[in-house]
């Protein structure tokens, strides 16, 4: 077998296996078999970031509108933290789902949305793309459903709502975008002019899925409800697919484009900032690590931002991105898995391991120097000089608040997650832990892998430099502390006036309203079930019916009436008479 | 006549010649029965295959006799024609499957049947009629051999379902008549045929022309369901499932829809018609109509009455699809003439397998029927994803090609309108599916009755299994060359024909 | 009657209409009165309006028969007569009338029925006579022996239809058109037309006015 | 023009009795009018020539049709006097 | 008496037609209405008869005269079926109004 | 078999088979299926002779006009002549059995006279379709007209009867209207006969009133709005193949008369202005008859309304017709296709109502009375059926082009 057979069997086998996985789930006989090899899964994912080559594509010409599966570099860079969280996950998943009553469902959803994954990474022509982006978009939120109790259901409501608004924005996205590109292959799509209606669309369509501000209030809600290993994936891996799509399908280097410039550094901006204020008052752990995703997702936009102000230096914050994406994408994963060993604590050993593990993440995420996150910080920052008019400025103060507030929701977290004293811990809890920390083992080197990235360190690093990489660090520590200590004086709960999912709350209401109005009763619990509402209107209908009927037939009795019909037999004679005489 | 017009008459009486036979069996004869009825079913098929391959090759197909003078009863096959009468033929047969054993032990079902098989008589006809006049034949006896089926239960709710539907069709199908006498007193005969028969009369006759096409579409819409023309079909919704299997699938609707295709492509030719300026308001009426049947949707409770709104929305992708000018949208709007039967009919089978195994008949009901009944839930899962447009099942084909056709014409509000059609799709479908696959089953179903060793009887699992598969198959398969799509790529390409 | 009103006014712009149309008329219209007569020897009878009635008009005349036919079905299908029931001696003063008259109606509708072939007269007017008769007869209380014969009634009422079409078919055979007598035989042909429907005419416009079916047992 | 006069005189009484034998306000009157309207209609008929017709509306037009007509009238009235009795003092 | 005029027995005919026309209207009487119906006939015949009286010739014009006793035998037929109906229907709902047909 | 044979043939053995049926009762229901048989022959062969000779005429009494009456066939009429054989064998067959679940004497009673009264509207309607003699219309119109009353009439039940009542005087004033117009044709033109009035008419306001008094008489007698008053509650109340015959059968005769005064009598006094007012009455009977059919209570009365609308529809012809260069002509082929069409979709719609009907009512009682019903009314409906998709009579109407008119 040659390397070409191999690279595309293994292109095919990337997403292909966990069909094939989520297929072979229907077998009963097999179904725990499969369960216990998930991560397995996307060992073929993992394979193809480590031995495919760039360029490399397959064809599957009878699949579809002539699906081509290839690799590029984005993509292997990509496929790469996503593939390392989804095997973790899926490892991870194995011990957390012991004693779940419907394992074979969440795993069944957790295959297809890796599939989806992995696919819409590899995916080199529009509609590939968009059935995987759909295909994932779908499958998790069976994910996010998977629990089954009230706030479950809500979440995946507000998800499913989102998801499927994304979806037909980037449809139609996709529509204008080959209509006028001509073709649907993504390599060749930006040659033509570019359709101002496909940007709005997909600029809003992926931001959805990135948890863009005022878009993403999905998130808060999505995360503390879906299982852990479906919280990470989904924060690591999932919510940069509206990332990819950003950077596939936007003209990113090739036209300037200052108003979805503008509106992205002020949207991203802008999330960071809300995620920070919203994040810190929330109390459960999970709802602060998804505010801090939208925090962090805010600045990757504002990178994409700063590329659609600069496209002669896009390649440059291209690379910043993806180091800030990989980087955000792992260590966001590690904390959630971080979640449950933290909880399962027992032994000194296991409280020591399991503080370290968290505080590790944390700490890149924050920014702090010589890990992966103060790479991805001066990475981006090394790209804010160039921007025009006062951008710069802008973001060289917002930035550093921006990482201040990281630090400060980082604090909060490990407040909520802090491994205290060992307790008795059920059995299945050991298997938590080694894909935690393989996971934990990739964000200290993952980011580094990347090709270049030592390259693109500073050359000299000088106190002041690390001073500069420090102080919001500290700042942020130092705020949360005095946040802990102002909170003996005020115990009143801030999650009433900043509540998880913001703005989706705001929402939420008079959305049911429209709906108890259009339905004519009572708004029931939950989804649907616009039970009595039709009959009740057909009723109404019926006696309207009836009336109209009525009035009618009163002038149909008066039509049969003897005089009145003998009056029109005469007038019809007159008429026709006086016609003819005409 | 040559040796192929045969196959054009066979295609009629395999189900036509079974309708009156079975109409004569005992009650009690149902083994005859249903072996009569995969006969006719069987041979039909074969020689839709037949038909399929000779036109492939491009062997011509007509079958003329003068009925009257200067209107001949003519059949032919073109491309159109042959979509159309295959997608018949084969959900035909699965309905029959599944009418077998959907009406196992209930009364009338030689009564049933008759009028069953006599009704894909007319669809076939309504196919394969190669000039306006046959076809109004053939429209109008689909009418008055729906009715019987519709009413088949015989209860006061079924008696009024088949008046309204009695009522809405019945008129529609005058107005029909007075525009086809019309275009006939302009223009003579019609024979369908690509780019449209009417252009010389353009110049002379316009306002005339363009009456004429109001009143074609309103004769049309009826069947078609076009909103304001849409009322009988909730209502029909009393008949049970494979009939409204059939009216929403295979037949009623669509047979307004292909009229209405017949009519923009083969009557008026789309480009005369848009010389005209009548394309744009049918694709507004088409746009209301996606629009609205999908927000009625929502609010309906009762399983099959939510299919039926959804009909109405989908079906007027078809009517979009020809309204918009241009090889791209017709692509999209004929191919989902297609998708549109096989998604909905695997719908409504799966709507009667929950109503006859379990009693459901009320979304709010259907808490935990995918534990219950896994296979036909997939089955609807399939086909209700499909509906959303999820690719790659067949439903996100056609929304494709629409969007783009409506994109290239320069139509982008289309683009609007399905996007809110897909949104309001996902919304009254995706929580059935929540409730189907989420929610723990209730102690007791409303009326469960275990039927066979399957979770329901097999002839009632086989249609929406095979079905659903067809929604994957012209999904993932569009592109191969035995697709609808590709079929529907060469109509486009002869009705746009340099 | 508010309704009164706009009707009367109504029928007067109707009556205006017509007279409009009467006196625009030709003042001598053409007419057919020099065909008829012109045609009159060959039709067999001299009086024209028989040699309309029976010749020229024969079909009208025949389907007249049928309507006759179908009056007395549709009365009979309708109600069940007052058929007088009482004897003779329950009405002492009609026996004798009937005595007296019955002979000269029969007779004279005989006659009639005869002198329509040259002069004012022919089966309706004889079948007016005949009906009378048959009032008078049953009023008589000859009704009850009458109806014992309900049979013979309805073969009398039908009897001028069949005869009726017989002759068509006849003339059919003979000279291959509808009531097409032979040259020179119209009169005969006619006569027998005519005596069949006396005795269907009279009979159904006699028992018309019992004006329902015969109050008898199911046969 | 004593025949004119005779004509118009004729014509005048058929034209009153047709108006008499439809609106007067008692049936039986109104019925005598009619039959007395076919006699003088038989009159007419001879007047113009018409004598086959003048025999036939005489036996039939007038006389038959008159008859037909007052023995409904005389069923009409015996129902509802056996209706008024059976319902006692209702109204007519 | 070919020169004679008998057109007013015509303008004589349509005024019976009139009359029998709105009495037909105006009465609820069913006697009466038959009646009407009698003498819209009536009417019609006259004009019949009258226009075969104009026309030129030695005797009148046959042809309406055979028409007219045609219509006579039909009309009496009418007659007598209508009032067998009428009979019938009142005596199926004899607290039925005369007239009261609506 | 000669035209002349098979016109005579058509009226006849209707006519002796009423006759005979009312003398002898039990044979009613063969005598109709051989009444059936025999004008079923007829209309065929008399179809192949239009088709291949053209318009056939025949000389009652070998006359001729204007002295005598003719009996004519061409497309229109052997059209009409068809669609009647075709219900008229349906409902022999159909009524064969109709009657049999009843078995109290009353029901017997009116099989008894169903049977004539069925014949004779089957002689009147032949008559009609095979009339060109405006008088002899009047006939046949008034022998439909009696046929039709008392068959409403039969069904015996008070709304029936009171349906009846109200119908028999339509009819008759209507008669009465277009006999009044037939006698100043007469006057005017000096002759009844049809083909030929076209060469004699002046028009003049005797013509004018003629035409407009035979118009009014015969669209009440057709039911076009707003006459139609008296349709619904006969037809609805009307025993079930009563009802079918109605529908299909009754009330287009008089459109028939309609079509030959207006487009072959009197073509001249045919203006745009007089269609106009066909069409609007037309569109308006539609409306009308459509919108009622949808509040009504019962099937029969939706049934009866859709008829109202269905004639409304028949009605549209005028003014399409009028429209159009060379008239009639150029209308014949689609005005035939329309009458066929209207017709036979009655009869369908009517069988399978009356399928359902039964099935409905007899549920309970006679299960087997259903399956006994059933092949003959899908017989029937087959029959139509075949009618409309031309099967059964290529070429039915025969050549409109050098014959209708």
């Amino acid at each position: 077998m040659n390397a070409s057979a191999i690279q595309s069997l293994l292109l095919l086998a990337a997403p292909g296996l966990p069909i094939l996985a989520a297929l072979a789930l229907t077998i009963t006989s097999w179904r725990g078999a499969v369960m216990r090899a998930t991560p397995v899964a996307a060992v073929p994912a993992l394979l193809l970031v480590v031995a495919g080559q760039s360029g490399a594509s397959l064809h599957l010409p009878s699949l579809g509108q002539h699906a081509v599966l290839g690799l590029d570099a984005v993509g292997r860079i990509f496929l790469g933290f996503t593939s390392v969280l989804w095997l973790t996950s899926g490892w991870y998943a194995r011990a957390y789902l012991a004693h779940d009553p419907n394992p074979v469902r969440f795993h069944l959803f957790f295959f297809l949305a890796m599939a989806g994954n992995f696919g819409l990474i590899l995916a080199s022509d529009v509609p590939t793309f968009y059935a995987c982006f759909t295909l994932m978009g779908l499958a998790s939120a069976g994910l996010v459903l998977h629990r089954g109790d009230a706030e479950a259901v809500r979440a995946g409501r507000v998800y499913l709502a989102l998801a499927m608004l994304g979806e037909v924005l980037i449809f139609t996205g996709f529509v204008f975008l080959t209509v006028s590109g001509g073709t649907t292959q993504i390599a060749e799509l930006h040659r033509g002019v570019f359709s101002q209606p496909a940007l709005l669309l997909l600029l809003a369509g992926f931001g959805i899925k990135a948890g863009a501000l005022s878009l993403h209030f999905w998130l808060p809600l999505a995360h503390p409800a879906a299982p852990v290993p479906a919280s990470a994936v989904l924060s690591g891996a999932m919510l940069k697919a509206g990332l990819l799509g950003w950077i596939r399908f936007l003209p990113l280097g090739e036209a300037a484009m200052p108003l979805s410039g503008f509106t992205l550094i002020s949207a991203g901006l802008g999330a960071a900032v809300l995620g920070t204020f919203v994040g810190v008052v929330q109390k459960n752990p999970k709802t602060v690590l998804a505010y801090s995703s939208i925090s962090q997702m805010g600045i990757i936009t504002t990178g994409i931002g700063i590329g659609a102000l600069r496209p002669e230096s896009w390649l440059d914050i291209q690379w910043a991105v993806l180091i800030y994406a990989t980087h955000h994408a792992l260590a966001k994963g590690a904390l959630f898995l971080g979640i449950g060993p933290a909880h399962a604590a027992q032994t000194r050993l296991q409280v020591i391991t399991a503080r370290v593990g968290l505080l590790l993440p944390a700490l890149a995420l924050a920014g702090a120097p010589f890990t992966s996150g103060g790479l991805a910080k001066v990475a981006i920052k090394s790209n804010i000089a160039f921007l025009p008019g006062g951008w710069a400025d802008v973001l060289g103060i917002l930035l550093p608040l921006a990482a201040v507030g990281t630090a400060l929701k980082m604090a909060r977290f490990l407040w909520l997650t802090w491994p205290g004293h060992p307790h008795p811990a059920e059995e299945h809890a050991k298997g938590l832990w080694p894909p935690w920390l393989c996971l934990v083992g990739a964000v200290l080197v993952g980011a580094w892998l990347l090709p270049g990235a030592l390259g693109s360190l500073p050359v000299k690093l000088t106190p002041a430099k690390l001073w500069l990489a420090t102080w919001p660090l500290l700042v942020g520590g130092g705020l949360a502390m005095l946040g802990a200590w102002l909170r003996r004086w005020f115990s009143g709960d801030l999650t009433r006036w900043l509540p998880a999912g913001d703005l989706g709350v705001l929402l939420e209401r008079p959305l049911a309203r429209v709906q108890l109005r259009m339905s004519g009763r009572p708004v029931p619990d939950h989804a649907d079930g616009h039970g009595g509402g039709s009959a009740e209107k057909d009723l109404r209908g019926a006696a309207r019916l009836a009336a109209v009927g009525g009035r009618l037939a009163r002038i149909e009795d008066s039509l049969r009436a003897w005089p009145v019909a003998g009056a029109a037999l005469l007038l019809l004679i007159g008429v026709i008479l006086w016609l003819l005489a005409q | 006549m040559n040796l192929q017009s045969p196959i054009l008459l066979g295609i009629l009486l395999s189900s036509f010649v079974t309708g009156l036979v079975i109409f004569f069996l005992k009650e009690e004869s149902h083994r005859l029965r249903t072996w009569l009825n995969l006969l006719g079913a069987g041979v039909k098929l074969v020689l839709v295959a037949v038909l399929l391959s000779g036109v492939y090759r491009g062997e011509p197909y007509n079958f003329a006799i003068e009925f009257l003078p200067g209107i001949p009863f003519a059949l032919g096959a073109d491309s159109n024609a042959v979509l159309f009468v295959t997608l018949s033929s084969v959900l035909w047969f699965c309905t029959t499957i599944y009418a077998v054993g959907y009406l196992e032990h209930t009364p009338h079902r030689s009564r049933f049947f008759g009028f069953f098989s006599l009704c894909v008589t007319a669809t076939t006809g309504i196919a394969l009629s190669a000039n306006l006049v046959t076809f109004l034949t053939f429209y109008e006896l689909l009418t008055l051999t729906t009715y019987p089926l519709i009413v088949h239960r015989g209860t006061r709710e079924a008696l009024r379902g088949g008046k309204i539907y009695l009522t809405y069709t019945l008129i529609g199908g005058a107005v029909l008549l007075l525009a086809v006498v019309w275009l006939h007193g302009l223009a003579g005969p019609v024979v369908f045929k690509e780019r449209g028969v009417i252009q010389a009369l353009v110049g002379t006759h316009r306002g005339e022309l363009q009456v004429m096409f109001l009143l074609f579409i309103l004769g049309l819409g009826v069947k078609a369901a076009l909103v304001p023309l849409h009322g009988w079909l909730p209502k029909a919704m009393v008949a049970p499932a494979p009939v409204s299997a059939l009216l929403h699938a295979v037949a009623v609707v669509k047979a307004g829809a292909f009229g209405i295709v017949r009519i923009v492509y083969d009557v008026y030719g789309v480009e005369t018609a848009a010389t005209l300026g009548v394309l744009q308001p049918l694709a507004v009426a088409a746009g209301i109509t996606i629009v609205y049947g999908s927000v009625r949707a929502l609010f309906q409770d009762e399983l099959k009455k939510r299919l039926a709104y959804s009909t109405v929305s989908q079906v007027s992708y078809i009517v979009l699809g020809a309204a918009i000018l241009g090889p791209v949208a017709t692509i999209g709007g004929m191919v989902h003439l297609v998708h549109q039967g096989i998604m909905k009919i695997t719908l409504f089978f799966c709507a009667g397998n929950y109503a006859e195994t379990l009693g459901t008949h009320r979304v709010s009901e259907m808490n935990g029927v995918g534990r219950r009944m896994p296979l036909t839930t997939m089955a609807f899962t399939v086909a209700a994803l499909g509906m959303i447009g999820v690719p790659p099942l067949a439903g996100y084909v056609s929304k494709w090609y629409l969007q783009k056709g409506a994109i290239q014409a320069g139509e982008e509000w289309v683009a609007l309108v399905l996007g809110a059609s897909s949104l309001l799709n996902a919304a009254y479908f995706l929580p059935i599916l929540y409730r189907a696959w989420f929610n723990a089953p209730p102690e007791q179903w409303p009326a469960e009755h275990r039927v066979g060793t399957w979770e329901t009887h097999w002839m009632l699992l086989l249609p929406p299994l095979v079905t659903a598969g067809l929604v994957i198959y012209a999904g993932v398969f569009a592109e191969s060359s035995f697709s609808p799509l590709v079929w529907v790529k060469l109509i486009a390409a002869r009705e746009y024909a340099p | 009657m508010t309704s009164r009103m706009p009707i009367g006014v109504l029928s007067l712009a109707l009556l205006a209409a017509l007279g409009w149309a009467v006196l625009s008329l030709p003042l001598r219209p053409a007419g057919l009165t020099a065909a008829s007569l012109a045609k009159l020897p060959e039709s067999g009878v001299t009086n024209p309006v028989t040699a309309v009635l029976l010749n020229y008009r024969g079909y009208d005349t025949l389907l007249e028969i049928g309507v006759l036919l179908l009056a007395i079905v549709a009365v009979w299908s309708l109600r069940r007569g007052e058929w007088p029931a009482s004897h003779l001696h329950d009405r002492p003063l009609l026996m004798p009338l009937l005595r007296v008259v019955l002979p000269v109606l029969l007779l004279a509708a005989g006659y009639l029925l005869w002198i329509g072939a040259f002069a004012p007269g022919g089966a309706f007017q004889g079948g007016a006579l005949l009906g009378g008769a048959i009032v008078l007869v049953m009023l008589g209380g000859l009704a009850r022996r009458a109806l014992a014969f309900e049979r013979l009634l309805r073969a009398g009422l039908v009897l001028g239809v069949i005869v009726f079409a017989a002759v068509c078919a006849v003339t059919m055979l003979l000279t291959g058109g509808l009531l097409q007598f032979p040259a020179g035989t119209g009169g005969t042909w006619i006569m027998v037309i005519e005596s069949a429907a006396l005795v269907s005419i009279g009979l159904t416009l006699g028992l018309l006015y019992f004006g329902g079916r015969p109050n008898a047992h199911h046969a | 023009m004593i025949l004119q006069i005779f004509d118009g005189l004729l014509l005048l009484v058929i034209v009153v009795l047709a108006w008499r034998s439809l609106n007067d306000r008692d049936v039986f009157r109104a019925v005598i009018s009619f039959i007395a309207l076919g006699l003088l209609i038989a009159v007419a008929w001879v007047r113009l020539r018409a004598p086959d017709v003048a025999l036939a509306e005489a036996a039939v037009g007038s006389g038959l049709t008159g008859a037909l007509i007052l023995s409904a009238l005389v069923r009409m009235r015996r129902r509802e006097r056996a209706a008024t009795a059976t319902r006692g003092e209702a109204p007519t | 008496m070919p020169d004679a005029d008998y057109r007013i027995y015509a303008l004589a005919g349509m005024a019976l037609f009139a009359i029998g026309f709105y009495s037909m209207l105006v009465q609820a009487h069913l006697l009466r209405r038959i009646m009407a119906l009698n003498v819209m006939g009536s009417g019609v015949f006259l004009v019949y008869i009258a226009l075969g009286a104009q026309t030129p010739g030695p005797i009148p014009d046959p042809v309406p005269h055979a028409m007219v006793l045609t219509g006579i035998v039909v009309s009496v037929c009418a007659t007598g079926l209508a009032l067998a109906l009428v009979d019938r229907a009142q005596a199926a709902a004899s607290e039925v109004e005369p007239g009261d047909d609506a | 078999m000669t035209s002349a044979w098979a016109m005579a043939s058509l009226v006849l053995s209707p006519l002796v088979a009423a006759a005979l049926t009312f003398a002898f009762p039990r044979l009613g229901r063969s005598l109709a299926l051989g009444t059936a048989g025999v004008a079923g022959l007829a209309v065929v062969r008399l179809m192949r002779l239009v088709f291949a000779g053209g318009v056939q005429t025949h000389r009652v009494s070998g006359w001729g006009a204007p002295l005598g009456i003719e009996l004519r066939a061409d497309g229109l009429s052997v059209l009409m002549l068809i669609v009647t054989a075709l219900i008229g064998v349906a409902i022999a067959l159909y009524s064969q059995r109709y009657f049999v679940s009843e078995h109290d004497d009353e029901a017997r009673h009116r099989e008894r006279y169903f049977w004539p009264l069925f014949l004779f509207l089957w002689t009147a309607l032949n008559a009609l379709y095979l009339s060109a003699d405006i008088f002899n219309l009047y006939v046949t119109l008034e022998m439909l007209g009696f046929a039709a009353v008392t068959l409403v009439a039969l069904a015996g039940t008070h709304a029936a009867l009171t349906a009846a009542l109200r119908y028999v005087f339509v009819s008759l004033s209507a008669s009465l209207f277009y006999l009044l117009g037939v006698g100043l044709v007469y006057g005017q033109c000096g002759t009844v006969d049809l083909p030929s009035l076209a060469a004699q008419a002046r028009p003049g306001p005797a013509l004018w009133v003629a035409l407009a008094l035979m118009t009014g008489g015969l669209v009440a007698k057709a039911a076009l709005f707003p006459l139609h008053g008296w349709l619904p509650p006969a037809h609805a109340n009307a025993p079930a193949p009563v009802s079918a015959l109605l529908s299909a059968l009754v009330v287009k005769a008089p459109f028939y008369i309609l079509l030959r005064l207006w487009f072959e009598a009197f073509p001249a006094l045919m203006t745009p202005a007089v269609a106009q007012v066909f069409g609007a009455l037309g569109a308006a009977a539609i409306l009308w008859g459509s919108v009622h059919a949808l509040f009504q209570p019962r099937l029969k009365l939706v049934i009866a309304y859709s008829t109202v609308a269905q004639l409304g529809y028949l009605f549209l012809l005028f003014p399409l017709t009028a429209a159009q260069e060379g008239g009639f002509m150029a209308w014949s082929g689609g005005l035939m296709l329309l009458g066929a069409h209207a017709c036979a979709k009655t009869a369908m719609f009517l069988t399978a109502g009356n399928i359902l009907h039964a099935a409905g009512h007899d549920r309970i009682e006679d299960l087997d009375g259903i399956t006994h019903i059933l092949p003959v009314s899908v017989f029937a409906f087959g029959l139509a059926g075949m009618s409309l998709i031309g099967l059964d009579c290529p070429r039915a109407a025969g050549l409109p082009g050098n014959g209708c008119c």
